[in-house]
């Protein structure tokens, strides 16, 4: 599975994009983003307010309970401010 | 059916163009409503938006909420035009043009676009100070949301 | 202070130097909302409108209407030009532009105007048809006293 | 007092202005709408659905009670249709 980051999400990640492999019990988009959390001290500094990612599956915007399973593309990101 | 244009581009946006583009030939549009979101300078201390983009969900994100807008108004005509990358002062960001027969559809299209496209296109500000300060990202507003919400049927 | 321009002139109007015209110079604006109103063709059964208006009051209410939305929303700026006589289809009737730092007030009062100029601002529409058949006056809205109503605040 | 009609209440009267003395019995807007029908027959018809005439004392919107005393210009006119 792809992970791409934007703006200050890829700015404390320290990358744009990385491919991973999480273990089955990894199912929702919550999963995924506690079990970045413990990837190492970037991924907890980037995502210590959950409150404050967006995420999108595939180029969709998605909610904490959406299954990942089958998705190409996950793509983390603070709140958009376009326009 | 409306005719549909969005665009993602890294060039200046020409909105006098835009404009004259969707009236073009047609005799039958009554009110043609624009929007130009432009970078301002902040009292001087700007010297730059950066603006980041998510190439691929940025064009289709877009192109969902000109859609969406066009199924809920009677919209002719429906423009939309977002800029990324550096952005100085006075530049144009994005572009709303929305004709219809009568003007409440126009407008009502245009700032319906506006609000989604704040708080669902994804692109983000990054500022750059005149003055050479650390940049910061710009923080979304929670105006925005409420903007957002009151299209709710 | 907002800028204020109005104008009523038998002239074309040309928008795009209307929406130049209020940004040049300026990068305190963040927004810019322009409506124009064009002469429909009425499904080709057209051949122009005829815009007859009282002179003097017809300035002097534009004026009004005009200060009333600078007054009630924080607009930079605030360009509101109507024109009269012979109107063929496809050209411009009336162009609204307000410029603001943020996006809401500039449509609110771009649409404010509007809807105060169609009910209050004394212009009447004629319509000559293509087929020589006699004119008609235009009659009013009840939409437009409708839109007109829901400013009260 | 100055009158002056526009659209199609100029054509139905036949004139686009004129000076006229009313009584001093005609002290409103209303008042002066009714001695105007008494006028002749072209009055009559131009004022005869009194609700479609909007009119304007020294170029400001008045209803039908706003008094007439003083005023220099009475305009008189179908509801606006511009824009």
């Amino acid at each position: 599975m792809k992970l791409r980051y934007f703006a200050w999400v890829r700015e404390r990640i320290g990358t744009a994009e990385e491919t991973v492999e999480p273990p089955d019990s990894v199912a929702t988009v919550g999963d995924l983003l506690g079990w970045l959390q413990g990837r190492g001290e970037t991924y907890a500094f980037a995502l210590a307010e959950p409150d404050a990612i967006r995420v999108a599956l595939d180029q969709d915007h998605a909610e904490r309970d959406a299954p990942i399973a089958g998705v190409r593309e996950v793509a983390l990101f603070p709140p958009m401010t376009g326009g | 059916m409306a005719t549909l244009r969005t665009l993602i581009t890294a060039d200046p946006i020409d909105t006098a163009g835009e404009i004259a583009a969707i009236q073009a030939g047609r005799s039958d549009i009554g009110a043609v409503v624009s929007f130009t979101g432009l970078c301002r300078d902040e009292d001087g201390r700007l010297d730059a938006l950066e603006l980041e983009h998510y190439p691929g969900m940025a064009e289709k994100e877009i192109g969902r909420i000109a859609a969406q807008a066009a199924e809920r108004w009677e919209v002719s005509a429906l423009t939309v035009i977002h800029r990324h990358g550096r952005i100085r002062p006075g530049e144009t960001i994005v572009v709303v043009v929305a004709a219809s027969t009568h003007r409440h559809a126009a407008f009502e299209a245009a700032e319906f676009v506006m609000d989604f496209l704040k708080t669902h296109a994804p692109f983000w500000k990054k500022e750059h100070a005149r003055d050479g300060t650390p940049t910061g990202w710009v923080a979304a507003k929670a105006s925005d949301d409420d903007a957002k919400a009151r299209w709710k049927d």
